[in-house]
């Protein structure tokens, strides 16, 4: 029984640590989401050569076999600046699927591109019917000579648009509902019939919805068999959860420590608003919020890579965080009165970023409600 | 016990709905339906709508041009106006200085400053809040010294709202710093115009320029400026508190706010989650419902009691904190209706006039916005926190 | 638009305030509540003198012809009182039960004799399987030559036991889950076949499970016509929401003034415990519940009274009832401490009170799950 | 990151498990599963039992008799005493005044009562808290003035749990009040047949006599039974309170309180609702479940870091505050569970050996009484307010 960090996270949570504060702060985060690109290359290359983008992947594709314990105290580190590369989408996502379900051909290659940073990708799973649930994927992929014609219309695509490689979901058979018939197909951004509607997000990402009209691919264009890829993204959900779960909490301990330090220099009547009772009470809340959810952040670590009760475990997390990120987050800015409001303030830029980690990847309450149904067939 | 209308309130009532129906300009009511912000020329159009039909003072007493409507006729005038999706009445002018003007200044201000106020012909907007005085509202250091016929005014004001649309900002400022610090404040009506006066934008958490901060620099201001009495600015300005807090309750838009989010739920367009498949959801959604009833007969209560010769006391508060935790719970109930498009950053795609490709469902990427932006409610107007001390202290006894 | 009492509303007020403040002291409640018979016949008798027990029923049977408001301002006071003589199983549930159903005959001579305090009356419709939820109920009334034969077991019968009548909600027809089909029969307490397992509820109220193990009945047992009661019994239980919520606000209000001078005047660390801001801002939260509730209050008991969305309305209530309920009484108790806890303050005996209301006649969570059902579908 | 169990460590739970299966009075554990509460012989031979096996003395070190166990040991020790309804083992000798004579006790002391204490010969009680000193416990009052080899104590303690059963009871006096009010307080071992020594039952809300007032009338104590120095028993008194809080968090056990509600619930006897049918009460269950777990791990990163060398801090402060409030919400579920039959107050039918015909579903009638009584647990141990303090002050530095 042992939470402490061993020697890998402890260099990873050093570097990450140390590049945050060094390497992004505030104004040159801003600089970055205002940029032309909307993210940064000479980042990207550090993060390859920090080793993070290898991270989670085997060591025969160049990987470095990290854990899900890894990645996850990396992105703590990582929430904590508010990173807006597409290690999420890239690494943690569309890497993670290419990963499990590709071909042994196709994923050396492709992982190695996005080991060394030459590649992005991202990952086009979600429908606006759909949401956030899979199994109701209305896009189709159907047999056109020996490849394939897609069509549908990706929902919020985070991280497309930077000019990487899409990992498309679609079906090549079953309905809507159907957990079986999901594929996966590697599209490029520009490829014929593809056209990219993209746009920043609320909490300074790049996104895009992407649609498929006709796209016609060859066979090479699937990702491992048609019509199995259906356990593969709910595992990769389940590990984004927690990696997605372990950024918020990076955010929210640096909302508490922001709004500490700003409660012990605000002067309001004479005094520190700090000295307020029902402040520092908030606070204490806040505190243990953080604290719980770290909790629950290791609990779902533990159980996700275990494959113990993975789905659960991570719709528990996403419930406990989405609840965690409401009281954190809306105290930190009440708790800054007028000043949490304003965009100059970093404060109000880890707001954005815990409000928009509550809708992806589903919210508190399509958890809680999928939980409660579990729970009520169980 | 009785809220029935009478027959003449019925008979109002629908006189309100045929004045919504064909007397409000149609463009704003358009815009605000679709939740874009109106602009100042909306604003102004509407509100002279309203003036023209002689209903621009709704608060006003009948000798000032105001309506001398009762309790219940405010109340359903309130209702229709947000039913038909009238924009906010911009309450610095109409609610707040009118009010002050008529009440404590001299019949050379009244006759001055009331017929513009009333016909929306001049923008004012509101210098309270200071850098370093926000909950500590009387630790305020602007100063204005006399001089002459002058005074001479400097410091600066903040989350001066559309204060870059104003004409005139009524201040409170400090004219006296030996005694306790709510004496010296006296109450003090500024031209936008004057040399001195500054305006800087400051963006809030949505992108949007809707608050400023306010410098004076050696500005001259005339001592006939001056309403009522130096030094009695704070008591002038606590009256006006206890009714702008009443006005932030905003029961009625969020009765129109709910029950758009019920109708949109009924039937979904692409891209709305089914949400009424979501007990968690709709549960909230029901207490939320729930808690705007009950707020509704909280402040009918206290308009009743009103009406009955009771002035409207630290009861307000509660209107404040409730009012404002509703306007939150039904922002984060349309975030959540907004689903997977709660995500993308599209402020052109909710201004007016947009022709575009829509990015999902028409209002979503607007909710985020609008649920960072109300933050806000729940600290200005004295915050939360603030209101309960007054709870605790003036209806409890502490 | 008027809030304020009328005359007669005025003098019910100060009837009740007066009984409980002059003739109902904590000490003489319980000696009630100790006492063999288990309600005070006496103080019955004087409810009868007061006009109360006529309080809700037409003129012509004697009555006064009150409404709904009216008796909403009465159960205010008597809750203030923490009353545990039977008036909402006699008059509020069984006695408007009778008015609404009963037979003109029928009516006369039973709610003569129940306002002139001479026969007290309950109300035996919920059972086991069917909780607070009448369409459920499987108690059977076959029919037996001109009468009935009823089988069945009433759970927690509040005002049985203390030698009134029984009104019985038995099915002539239909099965449980029908609406249809529901009767009411009039029966004594010890009527051959009638065994009743007497209790004291958490509260302080008598109470009994009625089991019916073939009890023959005459025609003239039934109440009203055969098969259709529920809409009776639904507007009474409507009624009673509100008489009950009543209640609770009297108890709420109480436990509110309780606990302001309370800690206005209990020091530790040198200084009354009232000067706490934390303990400040709970009590000022327990008045914004109170007002809430009281303001709930008046917009259900329109609603019911107008026959406008009653269901709904008092669903809404018993919500909102339950949530002011839970946060007062709890913070009530917290806020006393340790003294909030004993049997000898009377702080400890409204807090059973208020968490029994929750309890009787649906709780939060079965009224709120149905608003919700009813929001789905609508 | 690692939680797995070792080998060893499994091989240990199985012997925790097969203790319970058989050596533990069936008879206790039939009260617990039953929700009865087991009287002072129930406890004694539980606890009897544990001492045979060696295992009494769970948080001792060896030296005095204890087991010497790992954080993971005890972990699993408490896990499968819960999951076996073994009742709580009463605190007040075993966890509390042991490891104080352990600590700063003296040789003769020690030899004299640990081993009473450990092999539940002696039953102890807690003197803390006064009439006037609840949440300010060092404003204590009861004095000890010294007289020769006695000290004469005068006063009165209250909320002494279980303290009718007690023969011995350790309490903080005060010995000087010249100084700061922390400073003059002493730890006082008093034989409870002292003549002088009186037990006032209270009762409490649920009807049940579980607490007590401890009257002082000149009572006289042999100096020997003074713990450590004069003066010092502020000290001992404040590493206590820290490990009660983390007593009283008692996740085990909320554990095994919520694994039988969803058993219930998952196969409900006749008179209990069809709660899984009800989403908003299983919302609330689950949000409960995961409220758990998340302490669970709290609790797991405590015990780790204190197997790491670092001692319990203010964090303990969350298992008390989490650790009490989920209590609460789970005694409202169980409430809820046990729908109209709530109401019946049949303190009979939850007593050992109950032989009539049930109220209602059998746990259904002890779920108010027990959701009264354990109103308690946020103010006991210091109340949810005062740890709120502690973390403000001892964690966020204000």
């Amino acid at each position: 029984m042992d939470f402490s960090l061993n020697d890998i996270q402890q260099m990873l949570q050093d570097s990450a640590s140390r590049f945050v504060r060094n390497d992004y702060g505030f104004a040159s985060r801003r600089a970055i989401v205002e940029s032309a690109a909307g993210y940064s290359a000479a980042h990207w290359q550090t993060y390859a050569e920090l080793g993070w983008l290898a991270l989670p992947f085997p060591e025969e594709v160049g990987g470095m076999g990290g854990s899900l314990s890894d990645l996850m105290v990396l992105q703590t580190e990582l929430g904590r600046g508010l990173i807006v590369e597409p290690y999420l989408a890239t690494v943690v996502m569309a890497g993670n699927l290419i990963n499990r379900h590709a071909a042994a051909g196709q994923k050396q290659a492709l992982l190695e591109a996005l080991i060394s940073g030459e590649q992005l990708f991202s990952f086009a799973g979600f429908e606006a019917a759909a949401q956030h649930d899979i199994r109701l994927i209305s896009t189709t992929a159907g047999a056109d000579g020996d490849g394939y014609r897609l069509n549908g219309h990706k929902a919020v695509v985070i991280g497309a648009g930077l000019g990487g490689k899409l990992v498309v979901v679609a079906r090549t058979g079953g309905r809507p509902g159907d957990a079986g018939g999901l594929s996966l197909f590697l599209l490029d951004e520009d490829a014929e019939g593809v056209s990219l509607q993209g746009y920043t997000t609320n909490d300074g990402l790049r996104a895009a919805d992407v649609r498929l009209s006709d796209v016609l691919v060859g066979p090479e264009a699937l990702l491992g068999d048609a019509g199995t890829a259906a356990p593969a993204i709910n595992a990769m959900l389940n590990d984004a959860i927690v990696a997605l779960s372990a950024e918020a909490v990076g955010v929210m301990e640096t909302l508490l420590s922001r709004t500490v330090e700003f409660c012990k220099v605000r002067k309001q009547f004479g005094v520190p608003i700090g000295s307020f009772q029902v402040l520092q009470h908030r606070m204490a809340d806040m505190f243990m919020e953080c604290e719980q959810a770290r909790s629950m952040l290791y609990y779902a670590t533990i159980a996700v890579a275990g494959g113990c009760d993975a789905d659960v475990a991570a719709s528990r997390l996403k419930v406990r965080i989405g609840k965690a990120a409401r009281l954190v987050g809306q105290q930190a800015i009440q708790l800054h009165g007028g000043m949490g409001v304003t965009d100059e303030l970093d404060v109000g830029h880890y707001f954005k970023r815990l409000t928009m980690i509550n809708t992806q990847l589903g919210s508190r309450d399509a958890h809680l409600h999928r939980l409660v149904q579990l729970q009520s067939v169980a | 016990m009785n809220i029935d209308f009478t027959e003449e309130e019925l008979a109002f009532r629908e006189e309100v709905r045929q004045f919504f129906r064909n007397e409000m300009p149609a463009s704003v009511r358009d815009k605000v339906a679709r939740g874009c912000w109106p602009d100042r020329e909306d604003h102004v159009a509407y509100q002279q709508a309203l003036y023209e039909k002689g209903w621009a003072g709704v608060n006003w007493p009948v000798e000032y041009g105001g309506t001398g409507w009762s309790a219940a006729q405010r109340y359903i005038f309130y209702n229709e106006a947000a039913a038909a999706d009238a924009p906010r009445i911009i309450p610095f002018g109409l609610a707040m200085v009118g009010p002050v003007i008529y009440t404590f200044g001299n019949d050379e201000q009244k006759a001055r400053f009331l017929p513009d106020i009333l016909a929306s012909r001049v923008w004012w907007c509101q210098g309270y809040s200071e850098p370093n005085a926000g909950s500590d509202l009387a630790g305020l250091k602007t100063r204005a010294v006399r001089d002459g016929a002058h005074y001479i005014v400097n410091g600066s004001k903040t989350w001066t709202t559309l204060g870059h649309y104003a004409d005139w900002i009524f201040c409170l400022v400090r004219t006296d710093d030996s005694g306790k610090k709510q004496e010296g404040i006296s109450f003090l009506l500024i031209d936008m115009t004057s040399p001195g006066v500054t305006v800087k934008p400051i963006i809030t958490l949505d992108g949007r320029h809707e608050v400023n901060e306010v410098f004076f620099e050696d500005v001259r201001v005339p001592v006939e400026n001056l309403v009522g009495e130096e030094g009695k600015g704070w008591t002038y300005a606590k009256v006006l508190l206890t009714h702008e807090r009443t006005n932030i309750a905003g029961v009625a838009p969020s009765k129109r706010r709910l029950a758009r989010l019920k109708a949109l739920l009924a039937d979904p367009p692409a891209g709305v989650p089914s949400l009424r498949e979501n007990a968690v959801f709709m549960a909230r959604l029901v207490e939320t419902e729930i808690e705007l009833t009950s707020l509704e007969y909280t402040e009918l209560r206290v308009l009743s009691a009103v009406a009955t010769g009771k002035a409207p006391g630290p009861e307000s508060s509660i209107l404040k904190i409730k009012g404002t935790e509703i306007q939150q719970a039904l922002d984060e109930l349309w975030l959540e209706a907004a689903g997977i498009y709660a995500m993308p950053f599209v402020p052109e795609q909710y201004q007016a006039g947009f022709e575009g490709e829509s990015i999902g469902p028409h209002f979503a990427p607007s909710m985020a916005p609008l649920y960072y932006n109300n933050r806000k409610v729940t600290i200005y107007g004295g915050t939360n926190e603030i209101q309960k001390n007054i709870i605790a202290k003036q209806v409890l006894g502490f």
